[in-house]
């Protein structure tokens, strides 16, 4: 009777229906934003060795988008699972790749806005010097680790919204995954902002790292969400 | 559908087993078409787990189960658009506003405004209330946005699990107004209930549920 | 009161405040800029300590009004919300400051060290001190009855401000690069010229007008939000009665 | 207790708010000792706000609420122990077992082995049910479990919102024999439900709850 | 009717009832921990430098515990707040002072747990030489550090409990208060260790603030936690 919406539909639907949430709830900007912003400040007190510092500059950034990544991704999945409206959208048929991909596309406009404050922050904070082939350089990164990032984080967050109550079971599984796309990451972000005598050519390769590291988890995303939501 | 079998439910000594616990201990039922079948039974006794399986929750461990003339256990992707479920759970994003909620699901399944605006006056849902977040209503109220969300979606097969739980006495009228219309129309309906006088006159078969078994009645 | 009546925040002690604090800045701008020498090392750029100690100082005051405002809010008998509208004002106010203390510091180490952020502990803290006000203002957002959110508010208003003399104190419990205490220092010895030492004094009496201005302002708001809250609750009783009587 | 009223309830024109929205519009009620008093009301009204207010979880916002002879607003740690609240929540721990929640509660308020083994055999829970993990209950089992921790919370004055919801028809029967037994004992009760035949039968005073007042009735 | 039952009394059934939660659910022994243990790794990897990881190892312990806190302390809420147990409590008139003694306890153990495990894998990891004087002042510094840690976390665990859905606020909240906390332990630990040319004489005045902080908050929680927990 109902017609078979299409993958790109469901996930068009569900990206505005969470970041719609998010407009009302206002998590990522008022709770988790200053949260990693004071992530990215202990760091740096602690690391309060000139050299280090400024050999790990960028990778702050990341190490503090990396902890906002939990935060987040559970937020993502306690909207879906505190009243069973993941059972709902499981029964009633919903497209498992359209609810992967909008779920994504929402994780990653979250993180993408999270990411360029933190980059401001930093890059005031810092004084990077910021040349117009670093910057392609770190618009590229971004968007690859992010895309990374929210792909592996909706892969792993649905598969622990499956398990009742095992919330916490996400930042284990995640670590381990996501401490490569950050360490990627941060290779190239540190060569963007040439820092501690790092070579801009360089950094292109750790931006393909990141950018098979997406497009694998955004495959096997697609491929294996459906099979992880069920029960 | 499937020509082995025209019923739009047809379990056969199904077993389904929750860490271990076997909560279906070898059903059997069949309904056909246009029924609306009432599951009575004691707590515990299987009723929601019946459900759910139906509705493909749940993994069958033995038997064989056949709902809308799919197996269930690995056709589900045929069959899911076509059931709708009301659990114990509402299923709503409480952050959303009722009117966000219902439309969420319209778009899903694309239905139309009229559509939307048919199921939020059928369960009483006016404007003022419909702007109002979920997070901030009463039980009866999100029971009956729930319900709307239900009736936006159209399908074919309706299991409701205490469809009248938290409704007010006008609620309790107005669901059973909406599952007979639904019937009439061709959609299959199973109610599992504690409110056995209420869902009786509803019903047009009583299927008894007793310890992970079905014993069918009058 | 109609509803065309239109009320000021205005009252004559706020007006004091407001004109002491136009005469005070008026003061730090031209003696800052023009009258006091600069600074034998830093040159001009001292003339940024105008703002940017007092500022931080009235952070400290504002963040302080803000505890005890909560304490006798939570200890008060009648656990007046009162106070609690003046503890979110001076927060909110005091949050401001902050701010501003950040951005000048930050401009002024920019010209003196040569670089915007240090991580020292001094700027690390007061960093600190900046996101738990923020963490308090989210508190505050938080939603529920007025009662509640006034409790939980003070709570952490209460333990906030204990953060306070860890920025005071960083300097000194980690080596830091940043200005000793030198004119709070308890060895009383000021080495200051004495003009400078006047115009940091003026400024520092301005900003705490200015605050004291700010505050009894947004305070007067602020209840004037919760009159309206309260005709607004009127309507809606009236609403909801007119509903039991239609069915 | 309070001279000024031995009412165990006594409400007048109590306003309760909820984010701005008047959940309680004036509401004024007075029940006695013993009394089994019967909310009803279409959803919205305030029927469970009203209880919630009662076990003092709700400032007052405008008139007064006195309860057991204390005001709800100021003196609401000496009421508390002395009330006893079910809600929509069951208020368990979904990790431990059966018997571990009720114990919980039994050492919360000093109650004896004996007591727990009698709430339990009351709510109809035996030794196998009552060692399994509530998380892993049925909705009416939990129901169960919830309201044996409340018997053994031994309360003067009974607040139950929906309390047959979940319960099979022995389970209905099972807690209005105890809700009669209570009262005779001295206990006040007020029970808000939609079930409005089986609840009749029990309550000595039926309340109409609507639009956040309070209209007496028969 | 029901005897009133004094706040030790209540304290140990809450935290017996917490800590038996743990033996069913194993979150802290079988998810927290090794996430600790990997966020250790991890930041040890990514510093990859031998004479910071000598200087920063006690350091890295605390960290790990901060993030791990973070986890302990939503979960030791979740299961208050999941099914309404913690309005149950409120109702029943349960000493709010002996709750907020008995959760504390039933983190402290948590942690305690926790950073004993972490302190072997750093031992053994760095290879760190401990003199008697040098146990005798972890072991102070590790009570100290982490009684103060139950505290803050239990007090405002229970303040963001009460407004429902807005558990992403606790780690803002959270982080500045704890950090300092974190930071003296730090230095601290480095004392005992010796590492990095630290004097042991160095860290007393380190527990010194640890004990301070843990008293700060012990009061200050017993004062407010009632009137936090209430609607
Ligand atoms: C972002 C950078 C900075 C921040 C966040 C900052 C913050 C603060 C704070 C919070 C205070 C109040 C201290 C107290 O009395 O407890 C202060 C005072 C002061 N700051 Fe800064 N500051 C910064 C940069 C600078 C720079 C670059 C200089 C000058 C070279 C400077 C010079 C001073 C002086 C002279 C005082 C008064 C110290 C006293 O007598 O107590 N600050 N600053
Ligand atoms: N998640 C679960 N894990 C383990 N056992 C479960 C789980 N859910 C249900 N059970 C068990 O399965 C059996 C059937 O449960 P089910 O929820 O189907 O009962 P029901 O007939 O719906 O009862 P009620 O009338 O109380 O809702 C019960 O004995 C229950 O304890
Ligand atoms: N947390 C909340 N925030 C805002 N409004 C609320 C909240 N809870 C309830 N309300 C509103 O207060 C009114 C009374 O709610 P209440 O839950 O008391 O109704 P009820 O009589 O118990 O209804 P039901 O029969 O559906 O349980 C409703 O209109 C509801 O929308
Ligand atoms: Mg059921
Ligand atoms: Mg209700």
């Amino acid at each position: 009777m109902s017609t078979s919406p299409n993958i790109a539909r469901v996930a068009r639907v569900v990206a505005a229906k969470d970041l719609r949430i998010e407009m009302r709830s206002h998590i990522v900007v008022q709770q988790v934003l200053p949260f990693a912003g004071l992530v990215m400040v202990m760091f740096a007190f602690a690391l309060d060795n000139d050299d280090v510092l400024q050999r790990v500059a960028g990778g702050l950034v990341w190490l503090a988008t990396l902890f906002s990544l939990f935060i987040v991704v559970q937020r993502s999945y306690a909207i879906e699972t505190s009243d069973g409206a993941l059972d709902a959208l499981r029964v009633a048929g919903v497209d498992s790749q359209g609810i992967f991909l909008g779920k994504s596309a929402a994780l990653f406009v979250q993180l993408i806005t999270l990411e360029l404050l933190l980059f401001v922050l930093a890059v005031v904070l810092y004084q990077v010097q910021l040349s117009l082939a670093g910057l392609v350089l770190l618009v590229t990164c971004v968007l690859c680790a992010t895309a990374g990032l929210a792909f592996v984080g909706t892969l792993y967050g649905g598969l622990t919204a499956g398990a009742h109550g095992r919330e916490t079971l996400l930042p284990l599984l995640l670590l381990p995954v996501v401490a490569p796309v950050v360490l990627s990451a941060t290779r190239a972000t540190e060569s963007a902002f040439l820092s501690g005598g790092a070579v801009l050519a360089d950094g292109w390769p750790w931006v393909g790292v990141l950018a098979v590291f997406a497009a694998l988890f955004g495959i096997g995303g697609l491929l294996s969400f459906g099979a992880l939501i069920e029960e | 559908m499937d020509a082995l079998s025209t019923s739009i439910i047809d379990l056969r000594d199904v077993v389904a087993v929750y860490n271990g616990y076997p909560a279906l201990a070898g059903a059997s039922l069949s309904v056909e078409k246009g029924e609306i079948v009432l599951f009575q039974g004691p707590n515990g006794a299987g009723k929601s787990t019946l459900l759910r399986l139906c509705a493909g929750l749940l993994p069958v461990e033995r038997g064989t189960a056949f709902v809308l003339g799919c197996n269930v256990q690995d056709e589900r992707e045929r069959i899911r658009s076509r059931v709708g479920l009301l659990g114990h759970n509402n299923g709503l994003y409480a952050d959303l506003s009722i009117a966000d909620n219902i439309s969420f699901w319209a778009s899903m399944v694309g239905a139309s405004q009229i559509e939307i605006d048919a199921a939020m006056s059928r369960m009483g849902i006016d404007g003022s209330l419909a702007s109002r977040s979920v997070g901030n209503l009463s039980a009866g109220q999100k029971r009956r946005c729930a319900l709307a969300c239900l009736i936006v979606r159209r399908a074919e097969l309706w299991l409701l699990d205490e469809p009248h739980a938290g409704l007010d006495a006008k609620g309790r009228d107005e669901i059973d107004a909406i599952l007979r219309e639904a019937s009439q129309l061709g959609a299959t309906i199973v109610v599992a209930s504690h409110e056995i006088e209420r869902a009786q006159h509803l019903a047009t078969r009583n299927v008894a549920v007793v310890a992970g078994r079905v014993q069918e009645r009058s | 009161m109609n509803s065309t009546a239109v009320r000021s925040v205005g009252t004559p002690s706020t007006r004091l405040f407001g004109l002491l604090a136009i005469a005070c800045m008026t003061w730090v701008v031209v003696g800052g800029l023009f009258f006091t020498p600069a600074d034998l090392n830093q040159g001009e750029s001292v003339r940024i300590m105008y703002v940017h100690v007092p500022t931080a100082w009235v952070a400290y005051l504002a963040f302080i009004v803000t505890g005890v405002a909560s304490a006798m809010f939570m200890f008060g008998k009648k656990h007046s919300l009162g106070f609690d509208r003046v503890a979110g004002a001076s927060a909110e106010v005091g949050l401001m400051f902050m701010a501003i203390t950040l951005i000048s510091g930050s401009l002024w180490g920019r010209l003196t060290w040569g670089t915007f952020w240090e991580w020292d502990p001094r700027l690390t803290t007061t960093a600190f001190l900046f996101v738990t006000y923020l963490g308090y203002m989210a508190v505050r957002g938080l939603g529920g009855s007025p009662q509640q959110r006034a409790r939980r508010s003070a709570v952490v208003a209460m333990l906030a401000v204990l953060e306070i003399p860890l920025v005071h104190f960083s300097v000194v419990m980690w080596r830091s690069l940043h200005q000793r205490a030198s004119v709070l220092s308890t060895d009383g010895d000021i080495k200051m010229d004495g003009l400078m030492l006047t115009t940091l004094f003026v400024g520092v009496i301005g900003f705490t007008c200015t605050f004291a201005w700010l505050v009894s302002h947004r305070q007067r708001v602020m209840a004037m939000r919760d009159i309206l809250l309260a005709t607004q609750l009127d309507s809606a009783l009236n609403e909801r009665i007119a509903e039991g009587s239609q069915s």
